[in-house]
């Protein structure tokens, strides 16, 4: 789940890292008011859960209370990447001798978390990474000791620094691990961190994912992951309540099966027969006939939908409850479209001969299912 | 032979006191899998499907000896179900449960390095030793006794491609999933390793997706360690949209690695050969 | 750090540790209030920082309110041990099942924590460790992966619980431990836990003694540190707010040495020629002169001091540092109680030198000083 | 010989800029200790008394690859210090700060125990082997090469007895502080099983104070391991008071230890001859 900036830069000051003075606001009202508090010049920036919001035209600055009342207004009315935004953060602009690089995410392959620090920061971060790799430090955390305050240090020497200026930004690497730690960050990093002209550090931008598989201990922002979702549509947002998986796509067949694997596999082998999939969609294991009536039903919202792929291979998943689901479906919201359905593995047998005894055919070839529902497809859903 | 369990396993069931839990100690019992016992606190003197459960590991290893366990734990308290089997003594440890925090998931990893275990998953459909012992929630009959190892990043990806082999009478000699977790125990590499040391093992099928970078390392594992042993695999996401990576610090850690043409081009360098549908794995084999 | 037994119960109950209802008073007003909003009967305890209030007649229950109030005027009147009481906890009792023990402690030998839990706990757990030790078990605390919830349920087994028993006594020791972690315990204990009729669990009393070297990292205790310590005495807490250490004894020879072994062992040998040590005084390393000479003011202020001996073996300390703050002590405080002072090690010339310009011998064997001392003492400080 | 140092250890001094990691290095050096760097965070480039000054361990390492390391840092940060030269390579830890809290404490000796390294402290006057190397802050001057080895749990108390050997002509292998915090690293045990092994040790001086059971284990293991070579023991604390027992869990760890009287006859029962006074040591081993 992804923090706004406000919320990732509030969590870094609890810590104790330094970053800009300033205010979030919802309101022009608002934006005032906390203009009037600040030093100019001042950033106004759009809050929205996106990266690229700077490239797309979502940060701008004021140097009066009136051009924060202006750029607030535009921003408050602006959508970026299709999402609206509702809030802007204004802050006292820093005074940047250097962009930084400072963030903590997975390796998956070492199974332990990683710093990244580069001593050259700022959007372009991902082209440096690539073009000049040296310049990249990548640091291991070993979850033996954790990332302790001489790990901080010496990567903090190895970008450079030296002297009170190595102790403080070795403080600042420190505690956002500990914030990392704290909060169950999958990614937290600070692009740039900023080495200001008096020779300080200050976290220009924040951001942080929280692992979705953690949230639970997080409950205050389980409570809001519906609502802050403004990106996702209508059937993302019913699905993520539904603990389904799914992605809308371009095409016209939907697709509902079980397991990212088999369901990835299905969509390839749709567009290797020349079809276009309308989404993915993953029940995931074990799914009740509820669910697996609900999944049908976002599908089916998708007004471009013209056939139905269901692909199920049983493990813990059981045919016997899809088949069932299936009819749910039916009886329930009326499925008018064609379904191609394809049902092998854990309760087999019960599940073909619900759907048999009422009269829906099942295959058990995924490809010749994906061939037929191709074909179904480009007669335009007859 | 095969890889990680066969017909000396003796396995304990944590979590068996679950609708899951319950139902595939059934499943594996009925495929001949030595289940000793089963793991539910305050739940200990019960018993399910005629297994005695226990409150603690300590107390069924005490009584049974087991050497592997698998995990149907809820996900916020799974890794704490894994520390414990590791803490007793257990090293095949086989995690079906999804969902594992990150942090918890790589504590777990990092104690099983210490005393030399082996974890599969979290997130796993587990492994099967076709013929001698299942620890999963695989449906067991698609599989069958063979010499192609497989290991696979999907679960019921897997069962597709495992049954298209035993349609065409290629059985198996061990399947395993990794699991779709984000931190998991076992990798390709590791696979690959103990697959070429078993010697019923004649080849290899790897079936991967896009995300990560770990099809990318393998293939450099292979043309670095001149894998001997042909390998066929299957990479799913051909057709998925160029994904969301995980900020700059994941876009920096991964480089040009996790869609699929950077996996599929990787692992043909190394003379994999890559099947472009799921059924097409069989052919690539038999040629 | 002791802290009192209310806020080691408010602590417990923050971690979700079940204790009996309770509330604190510090005066008959308070003490009926807190009465009117609980259920009798009530147990209406003294709050004083020291084991066996018990025994000692600090534990009363009352029927009523009128008895709460008179209990606790009982109380609040009262001294233990030499601490007056200052504050009262009124709580409901509890249906006593069975007395249980648990806690944790530090295992020196083994660098380590260990759990120890007891089916039989109560007023006379170490009687009952020292007669049936096999009632007593004993668990170590890996550092590497710290105190578990399976080890709380091996553990709970142990003791005879199952099923849902098991599971939530389970909870309460790994919460404790939590706790523990978390304020730095060298010692926290629920002594008795209770196991009521109806078969729950409760922390009727409990202990913790912070770890003093952590109070850095609890700012809230280390503020109130010497306003509590009220079983202090002037000497005492002035040599706490010095960083000395000073514990008073019986006798008429004041020592003041560096090195608690040093120390010890010049009380032991003066003891060992027949003289009475009046106190225990360790400057502790590397003491400047101004804490040597406060270490002289406060070994001078107890009135039955009649000889004093300083025994300094500088490693760290430097001789000359003493011998400056004796001069230090004489000038501003008047010495007028006879000295003997043996001074060997780092810098020993200098200091040697600085004592004997101004006209005080410096003798270089401690029994030799020991012996001396004792003679004078016995005269009379003459 | 002697024990854990001698002419080939290297030292770095870590929190060398201090007062007293300043002055002790000067004393150190003047004794022909092997200094050959300083460690202070944010005082990289400096020297001092022509050492040179690093912000790491890391940094220290590489440029002089030293095999031990004594620690003046301040409490709060002494424990990550401690980490920071065990992670860095360095096997003999001197730590002279004292009041490092408890929790810190037991992380640094388990990591320690994982990595195999010998720690000496905290709160400890540190390690002598007379004539060849001192880490450590006890007045040089008073010790003298022989065949005796010291451990102590006593700062000061060890210079009294040392320099009444010494001015008896009884000169020592090794002398060495355990250390005064709750938690330290070797313990009389430790001490006297490298004792054992140390040609040059003829005989061994244990100071032991009240507090604690390590002098009662400690006479324990020198019966159950028949110690082949004399040990003569002071225990200080004879006349104080009985003491405050730490709660019930304290009470119960230690059972009777704790008290001088426990430990003097648990030692005399294992053969140990006990001094009365400090200053009888010496007589007793000359008997």
């Amino acid at each position: 789940m992804k923090l706004f900036e406000y919320e990732a830069k509030n969590i870094l000051a609890n810590y104790g890292i330094p970053t800009p003075k300033g205010e979030l606001a919802t309101s022009l009202n608002q934006a005032r008011e906390i203009a009037e508090k600040l030093n100019p010049p001042l950033a106004v920036k759009a809050q929205v859960p996106v990266a690229g919001r700077g490239k797309a035209g979502g940060i701008l600055f004021a140097d009066s209370i009136e051009e924060v009342e202006k750029a607030a207004e535009k921003l408050l009315n602006m959508e970026i990447k299709g999402i609206p935004v509702k809030s802007v953060w204004i802050e006292e602009k820093i005074e940047i001798k250097k962009e930084l690089y400072f963030g903590i995410t997975t390796d998956r392959f070492n199974q332990s978390y990683v710093a990244i620090a580069s001593s050259v920061g700022g959007m372009d971060i991902e082209e440096i990474a690539e073009k000049h790799p040296e310049k990249i430090i990548k640091f291991l955390i070993s979850p033996k000791t954790g990332f302790r305050s001489f790990h901080a240090r010496q990567i903090a020497r190895k970008m450079g620094y030296s002297g009170s200026q190595l102790n403080e930004i070795g403080k600042i690497f420190e505690r956002l691990y500990r914030a990392s730690m704290d909060y169950d960050a999958e990614l937290i990093e600070m692009n740039p961190l900023v080495e200001t002209t008096d020779g300080k550090f200050v976290a220009a931008d924040a951001r942080i994912i929280i692992d979705d598989n953690a949230l639970f201990r997080h409950p205050q922002y389980k409570k809001r992951l519906f609502e802050s979702e403004s990106e996702l549509s209508p059937q993302e947002i019913e699905a993520l309540k539904n603990d389904l998986a799914y992605v809308k796509l371009e095409g016209n067949i939907g697709v509902i099966g079980n397991g990212a694997g088999l369901v990835m596999a299905t969509l390839d082998t749709i567009q290797f027969y020349g079809g276009k999939p309308a989404n993915f969609l993953d029940v995931g294991g074990g799914a009740p006939a509820e669910k697996i009536a609900t999944a049908l039903k976002i599908v089916l919202s998708d007004p471009n939908v013209e056939a139905l792929f269901i692909n199920i291979l049983g493990g813990i998943t059981r045919c016997d409850e899809v088949a069932k689901g299936i009819l749910e479906a039916k009886r329930k919201i009326g499925v008018t479209k064609p379904m191609v359905i394809r049902l092998v593995g854990t309760n087999e047998e019960e599940g073909k001969r619900i759907l048999t005894e009422a009269g829906i055919p099942v295959l058990e070839s995924m490809e010749e299912a994906a061939e037929k529902v191709v074909e179904i497809s480009k007669k335009g859903g007859i | 032979m095969g890889i990680i369990i066969d017909e000396n396993t003796r396995a304990i069931v944590q979590g068996i006191t679950g609708t899951q839990g319950r139902f595939h100690t059934k499943l594996m019992l009925e495929y001949g899998t030595k289940i000793v016992a089963g793991v539910t606190p305050g739940k200990g003197g019960t018993q399910v499907h005629g297994i005695p459960v226990y409150d603690t590991v300590e107390e069924a290893q005490e009584k049974h000896s087991a050497n592997a366990s698998i995990i149907f734990v809820p996900a916020p308290f799974a890794a704490e179900a894994a520390l414990e089997a590791l803490e007793n003594g257990i090293k095949t440890l086989v995690i079906i449960t999804e969902h594992i925090p990150i942090k918890d998931s790589i504590e777990v990893m990092n104690y099983a390095k210490q005393v030399n275990a082996t974890i599969i998953g979290p997130n796993t459909p587990g492994i099967i030793t076709p013929g001698k012992s299942k620890l999963g929630i695989m449906p067991a009959h698609i599989f069958k006794s063979g010499n192609i190892g497989m290991v696979s990043r999907s679960g019921t990806l897997t069962y597709e491609i495992a049954a298209s082999l035993t349609k065409k009478n290629l059985g198996q000699s061990t399947c395993l999933g990794l699991g779709g977790d984000p931190i998991t125990g076992l990798n390709f590499i590791d696979a690959l390793k103990m697959f070429e040391n078993d010697p019923q093992t004649k080849a290899v099928v790897l079936i991967g997706e896009i995300g990560g970078n770990l099809e990318e390392l393998t293939a450099e594992f292979i043309v670095k360690e001149k894998y001997p042993k042909p390998v066929v695999a299957f990479i799913a996401g051909r057709s998925a949209p160029p994904g969301k990576r995980m900020g700059h610090a994941g876009a920096i850690v991964m480089g040009k690695a996790g869609t699929a043409e950077s996996k599929i081009e990787a692992l043909r360098k190394a003379g994999v050969k890559v099947a472009e549908k799921p059924n097409d794995v069989a052919k690539l084999l038999s040629v």
